[in-house]
């Protein structure tokens, strides 16, 4: 791999991404996948960095999930945006970012439409009128969440407890990023890096200590595209896409992936735990799986957050190996404890796939 | 093993890179001309067999090229060897000789 | 003193015009902005489709320059119409007035890193065909070990409109088939695989050089457009593409791929046709009169064309085409100027 | 007329009679395998043959006009022609005079193999009596006759192209040794017989020979060293005969019995085809006649190298020879021992096919295929419904099919069309593959096609077909006729009108018409009618093979290009107009290289109707 190539691409997809003042909304599903993410989001910049972020309990879903599942139709969808739009007006906010990819590229997507499309754009104010009374300004600038915390990654790398090294032999972490399809596949200028190598999470790793791996089929798609993992009858379908990654990955040897989206993580997880158990097969060492982060998980662990604040605790496949390489201590036996301490069920073990 | 209730369904890729391909290589040997193919297909369409049945000698070549003659191999059984396909072949090649070298060459495997 | 003509671009179609235009007895002055004449072919091994050795066409050309002023490493500062003759400033401080002009500044190579899903620049074990002509020439030794499977991707930057040329480069696939057949020689235990969409074989004696890959060589031809090439952990490339006539999709661990990059139109053709305001076509091309009957005059009174400046030529018409471009521009000097 | 030696016998005659009991066991334990090999239905068909009065009367003539005349040679070639009869009758002759002068005057000797050959050694006589000078001249006689047959074949042998041979076989080394042998025979007999010419009597030959050698054949004690080496000249050649090529004066004799009997050749090593391989004399008359010989590479592929090697049981070679021929039937046409190249050839295939094909036929689909509608109206008798078969390759010389529709509709004949949309193959292709079987399951499902088609008459207009429509389809009812006989009666009674257009043609006889089913006239009547035909250099049974047969499996398309050639060449030697053809494959392959226009057979006559 020649990395200068790599480089030049980057070089060219660069985006001007404001310093502060951001109106935050949060994804339907990655609060139930990964509880503790965006939690973490808003201490990270708010805390740690001092920024302003704003987040009002009125916001909705960006539609995207019934959009692509074709539920509902995209003036419908234009609408919920623009309503979210005008919340963001009200507060007096023009800087938009949002926690989840799919909202990020229906976003783009709808933005670029009403660009090209101005009666179209007319329609939707009159709708959102009608609807709520609500007027509304297309924000100045849209972002998703990594693009802050891959603008940060020094201010936090500088803050660093943890780096993403192998304690025990100083080697950079082999880590494997996956960024979301809607992130930079549709408009590959809006992704930091473009479509080819997007960088907004190698950014992250690299400013931490890992190291990036290419392997063959890093842009494939990780299996999670809705209506694949809807129906039960695609499900197969979404599980295969996952395999080939994996099976494309394996000697590469990766300690970890690090994603930026609700899907991939999720589906990246769960679908070690069942690939275990169709064919017997881990992907980790000794036994276990290839654990899955996201982006705003593994920043808590180098600012060195208890790993059960983050919510590793509901991850599929055990984080505790990767905690051990990284020198993160942290309390087995609190693994399962309620917030106040009490314990909870253990869950029972998968057979194929080794847990903690 | 449990059953979800849905699985792993096999990639359709044809993963060729290094299959070192004896059969063909020793059809190769017997009948060069098979290299010539350009899969233009006049075999197919003036195929005697191919009135009656999806017989393809095209199909055939091809598939033998790629290592998967499990699936066209059954064709083979239905040519009547009249030799339509030698006479309009643009390259040339002896299609007759080739198909009477694959009988040899190939095994049909007593599915039933 | 003989009339003066100005000849910009000093490639194959430059030097012909030029010779062309000395022998009816003008005085050429030819101009090339890099340091060597004869562009591309300069950097061509070998010419298809018999294989005989691009210096044994060129060096003639570049020997026999005496009676025409050449200026490498220059380039055209300006060029402004006084009544009936042009004014052309050079970046070497001389300047020209003449009355015809022939732009013969032929085509760029595709600059095969913008196909980023073909990782050029990349992947180390993936070169242009311009590399692989160059290390050809070099007569180095094998830059990789263990090549093994090599693979030929044919229309890259050509027949694309994600790469802003839909034209198709027509020298690509013959030039292909010739270094597939090259590079056997030199690995020849070697698999060569050549993905196509459609072979354009249309010249003479094409056709036999694509028979005897088929048959000598063994190059296997796989009808279907390279999608997309990875490395794996040992640096080596996976090939994604569609075996579109046995209808399924193909992976292929390769040691070696060959980018067959298409050509171009030369990016500063914009800055040319500004100063003599001429158009270039849709495709970037300069647009003759007329693509049949005149290719080598252009919109405007004195300015001529010749090679692939208008659309992607082969060796043989680019020399006819500078042929009667000289003619044209013979003609056009000798014909009494209207009062 | 007295016994000189008492004893009648002397040591001198040991080699001889060696020789001559080593061949002639060496024959009978060939003929009883021979026999053994043969399948019980062909042995019992074989001695069938032999007691029919009209075989014997076919295999005597036949044996006679082919093992002792030559008859065959001397019209192909007269010098070797008069060459074989001269050595073959001459000492056939003289062995025949040999026994009736012991079976007349010494009956008690013959009992002894050697009496009659050393008869003259052994019994006095003088020329001066009548029956002694009577037989002195006869022996004398016939000895010249094969002197004079022995001297060309020394001047063969040096100076081929004086006797007009053109390419031949090599010699092997116990071919050397038998041809040296032959040629030492009869000199050395005739100078033995000089010697009791001395004695006893002589003719013409032997006295003189006395006078010239007198100081020689004057002292007693080389008497014996003559008859010594007479006897061991005799015995080398007999000994050493099965090994070379003369084994076929033997193995011939065996032959036409044999090939009279009409016996297949179902396996190339045993049986008929035994007989064949021993027949073989190596002559090399079957390389001049190969089409193929055009090519340099392909002159080791004529039927006298597939005959040694199947000898030698080189398999490599043999399935190569078996596999390039392009079974046109010339070499066997123009055999001298008539052995049928072509059967050989297909035998080898077939057990070739039946060893290493592994992809077996599967033909389950043809009983899907309708007949045509069959005549509604009952056909009455003499209603010749007609039924034409174009054949696959037609469909792929238009011309053909649509010219004979032409002529039919102008003759009034009605007819149905058989293959309209595709039709099943004869099958003679796939059994020149050597797919016996499989051929059979096709010409079973187009013998229930055809005859539930109700038509009296098969149609064919490719010779391919015809050939296997002639030779395997036994059709109940339904007689099958290639379009050149059915035109030219339709000519003959009158039903066709043709203008005669007076263009020079020349008619190419296609291998499996002329030479495969003896059709030579009747297309070349016909086209008299309409054009003016010029002779090819080779014709009828010498037509050349246009190259482009489907019998060869494994010549590649730029090999038959030369054959091609070649055949046109021959073809346009008297610069006709154009050739006409009568067969599809051939006029595809003519039509490719040939200067002048190719014409089928239909097309000529459906240009010039009235």
């Amino acid at each position: 791999m020649i990395y200068q190539g790599k480089q030049r691409i980057w070089s060219e997809y660069q985006k001007e991404i404001p310093t502060d003042h951001w109106f935050y909304v949060r994804s339907c599903i990655r609060q139930s996948f990964f509880p503790a993410s965006e939690k973490t989001f808003l201490e990270i910049l708010r805390d740690r960095l001092g920024k302003d972020v704003y987040e009002t309990p009125h916001h909705t879903t960006c539609g995207g999930i019934a959009y692509h599942s074709e539920a509902i139709p995209q003036e419908t969808v234009m609408t919920i945006i623009a309503r979210q739009f005008a919340l963001m007006t009200e507060a007096g906010y023009e800087n938009y970012v949002c926690s989840c990819i799919t909202s990020f590229g229906l976003y783009s997507e709808v933005i670029e439409d009403w660009r090209e499309f101005p009666e179209l754009l007319a329609k939707i104010r009159e709708n959102l009128w009608k609807a709520t009374r609500r007027e509304f300004k297309i924000p100045t600038y849209l972002a998703h969440a990594s693009d802050l915390i891959y603008k940060f990654r020094n201010q936090i790398a500088e803050q660093a407890k943890f780096r993403l090294v192998n304690k025990a032999t100083g080697e950079p972490l082999r880590v494997v990023e996956h960024i979301g399809c809607h992130y930079s596949k549709m408009f590959p200028s809006k992704g930091v890096g473009g479509a080819e190598y997007p960088y907004v999470l190698a950014g992250m790793v690299e400013s931490w200590g890992g190291e990036v791996i290419d392997y063959p089929e890093r842009r494939h798609c990780c299996g999670f595209g809705f209506r694949q993992y809807l129906v039960k009858a695609n499900r197969g379908y979404s599980v295969s896409n996952t395999h080939k990654k994996f099976e494309s990955m394996e000697p590469f040897k990766p300690d970890m992936i690090i994603t930026n989206c609700p899907g991939c993580p999720y589906f990246l997880d769960r679908w070690q735990y069942v690939i275990a158990e169709q064919t017997g097969k881990t992907y980790g060492e000794n036994g276990y799986g290839i654990p899955v982060f996201t982006y705003e998980e593994v920043a808590g662990l180098v600012l060195g957050y208890n790993p059960w604040d983050l919510g590793l605790q509901t991850h599929q496949v055990a984080v505790e190996p990767l905690l051990d390489k990284m020198g993160i201590p942290y309390k087995p036996e609190d693994k399962y404890k309620g917030p106040r301490g009490e314990l909870l069920q253990r869950p029972d073990f998968p057979m194929n796939i080794k847990c903690c | 093993m449990i059953d979800f209730g849905y699985g792993l369904t096999p990639s359709s890729t044809l993963k060729i890179e290094n299959v070192a391909n004896p059969a063909f290589e020793e059809l190769r040997q017997r009948e060069p001309d098979v290299a010539k193919c350009i899969a233009c297909g006049s075999c197919t369409a003036s195929c005697s067999a191919g009135v009656f049945t999806e017989m393809s000698l095209r199909r055939v070549i091809l598939s033998l090229q790629r290592g998967r003659e499990k699936e066209t191999l059954p064709m083979l059984q239905h040519c009547m060897l009249c030799g339509k396909c030698l006479l309009v072949c643009p390259r040339g090649i002896n299609t007759r000789h080739l198909i009477l070298s694959i009988g040899k060459v190939y095994k049909m495997e007593e599915d039933r | 003193m003989s009339q003066n003509v100005v000849v910009i671009g000093g490639g194959p179609a430059g030097i012909e015009a030029s010779r062309r235009l000395r022998d009816l007895g003008y005085t050429p002055i030819l101009i090339e902005k890099t340091p060597v004449l004869g562009g591309h072919l300069a950097r061509w091994d070998r010419l298809f489709p018999e294989g005989i050795e691009a210096r044994t066409v060129l060096d003639p050309m570049v020997a026999d320059l005496d009676g025409i002023k050449y200026f490498t490493e220059t380039e055209v500062s300006s060029i402004n119409r006084l009544k009936d003759t042009w004014v052309v400033k050079l970046s070497n401080g001389l300047s020209a007035q003449v009355r015809a002009i022939l732009l013969t500044t032929g085509f760029d190579l595709f600059k095969a890193e913008k196909k980023e899903e073909y990782g050029y620049g990349i992947y180390e074990r993936v070169i242009t065909n311009a590399d692989l002509e160059d290390w050809f020439k070099s007569g180095a030794a094998p830059q990789f070990d263990a090549v093994n499977v090599i693979g030929f991707v044919h229309c890259v930057g050509s027949r694309d409109e994600k790469a802003g040329n839909r034209q198709c480069s027509k020298v690509c696939c013959v030039t292909a088939v010739k270094q597939a057949c090259e590079i056997k020689e030199k690995f020849p235990d070697a698999t060569v695989y050549c993905f196509y969409m459609d072979l354009r074989m249309f010249g003479r004696k094409y056709e036999d050089l694509y028979l005897k890959a088929q048959k000598d060589y063994g190059i296997r031809f796989v009808r279907g457009r390279v999608s997309e090439v990875s490395e794996d952990n040992d640096g080596h490339l996976f090939v994604k593409a569609e075996d579109t006539l046995f209808g399924k999709p193909l992976k292929i661990k390769m040691d070696l791929l060959v980018l067959m990059a298409g050509m171009a139109p030369a990016a500063d053709n914009h800055q040319l046709a500004r100063m003599v305001n001429i158009q270039t076509g849709e495709d970037g091309f300069y647009l003759p009169q007329s693509i049949i009957g005149s290719p080598c005059t252009s919109s405007r009174e004195g300015i001529f064309f010749a090679g692939a400046a208008t659309g992607p030529k082969t060796l043989p018409e680019t020399l006819s085409e500078a042929a009667s471009a000289a003619l044209a521009i013979d003609r056009y000097l000798k014909t009494p100027q209207k009062k | 007329m007295r016994e000189r030696i008492l004893a009648a016998y002397d040591p001198f005659v040991l080699p001889f009679v060696f020789g001559m009991t080593f061949v002639l066991a060496y024959c009978l334990i060939a003929l009883v395998k021979v026999l053994l090999q043969l399948n019980a239905a062909d042995r019992r068909k074989f001695a069938l043959s032999l007691i029919t009065p009209t075989t014997i009367v076919k295999n005597i003539r036949d044996i006679f006009c082919d093992c002792l005349l030559h008859v065959k040679l001397w019209k192909r070639n007269p010098v070797l022609g008069y060459m074989h009869s001269s050595i073959a009758f001459g000492w056939f002759m003289i062995i025949v005079i040999g026994h009736i002068e012991t079976i007349l005057y010494i009956p008690e000797r013959l009992h002894r193999l050697y009496y009659p050959i050393f008869y003259r050694y052994f019994m006095e006589e003088q020329n001066t009596t009548l029956q002694g000078s009577f037989f002195f001249f006869l022996m004398d006689f016939f000895l010249l006759i094969i002197l004079s047959g022995i001297t060309i074949a020394i001047i063969k042998r040096f100076r081929s192209r004086i006797v007009g041979m053109r390419r031949t076989t090599k010699l092997t080394l116990t071919d050397r040794i038998g041809l040296y042998s032959l040629w030492a025979i009869f000199p050395l007999r005739w100078i033995a017989e000089g010697f009791t010419a001395g004695v006893a009597g002589g003719s013409f030959m032997t006295v003189p020979i006395n006078w010239i050698l007198h100081n020689f054949m004057s002292k007693p004690e080389n008497i014996t060293v003559a008859w010594w080496l007479y006897s061991i000249a005799l015995g080398t050649f007999m000994t050493v005969l099965p090994f070379t090529r003369y084994m076929h004066i033997p193995s011939e004799i065996l032959l036409v019995p044999m090939r009279n009997a009409g016996l297949p050749v179902r396996h190339t090593r045993k049986g008929f085809a035994l007989t064949m391989l021993y027949s073989c004399p190596s002559c090399g008359v079957c390389i001049d006649a190969c089409p193929m010989g055009v090519q340099k590479k392909n002159v080791k592929d004529a039927t006298v190298y597939m005959v040694r090697n199947l000898k030698r049981r080189n398999q490599k070679r043999s399935l190569e020879i078996a596999e390039k021929c392009l079974m046109c039937g010339k070499c066997a046409a123009l055999c001298q021992v008539q052995m049928d190249a072509c059967g050989l050839r297909l035998a080898y295939r077939t057990a070739q096919e039946k060893k290493t094909n592994q992809i077996p036929a599967d033909f389950s689909y043809l009983a899907a295929v309708e007949p045509i509608a069959p005549a509604v109206e009952p056909v009455a008798l003499d209603d010749e419904k007609v039924l034409y078969y174009a054949g696959c390759m037609s469909s792929l010389t238009p011309v053909i099919s649509r010219s004979v529709q032409k002529v039919l509709q102008s003759a009034g004949v009605r007819y149905e069309l058989m293959d309209k949309d595709g039709s099943i193959c004869c099958g003679r292709p796939l059994m020149l593959a050597g797919r016996q079987e499989e051929a059979q399951q096709l010409i079973a499902q187009n013998r229930k096609l055809i005859e539930a088609s109700g038509a009296r008459i098969l149609l064919v207009s490719c010779a391919i077909c015809y050939r296997i429509f002639k030779e395997h389809y036994a059709l109940s009812g339904v007689q099958v006729w290639h379009y050149t006989e059915y035109f030219s009666r339709l000519i003959r009674e009158g039903k066709l009108q043709l203008r005669n257009s007076h263009q020079t043609l020349v008619y190419h006889d296609p291998c499996d018409l002329g030479r495969g089913c003896g059709i030579y006239d009747a297309p070349r009547a016909a086209l008299r009618t309409v054009g003016q035909l010029v002779p090819a250099l080779k014709e009828r049974k010498e037509s050349i093979c246009c190259g482009g047969s489907v019998g060869s499996l494994t010549l590649r398309y730029e090999d038959r290009e030369p054959i091609t050639r070649n055949a046109i060449d021959n073809l346009t030697a008297n610069n006709p107009e154009a050739i006409v053809t009568a067969c599809p494959l051939c006029l595809k392959t003519f039509g490719r290289f040939a200067p002048v226009p190719v014409f089928d057979f239909a097309q000529v006559l459906a240009d010039n109707l009235e």
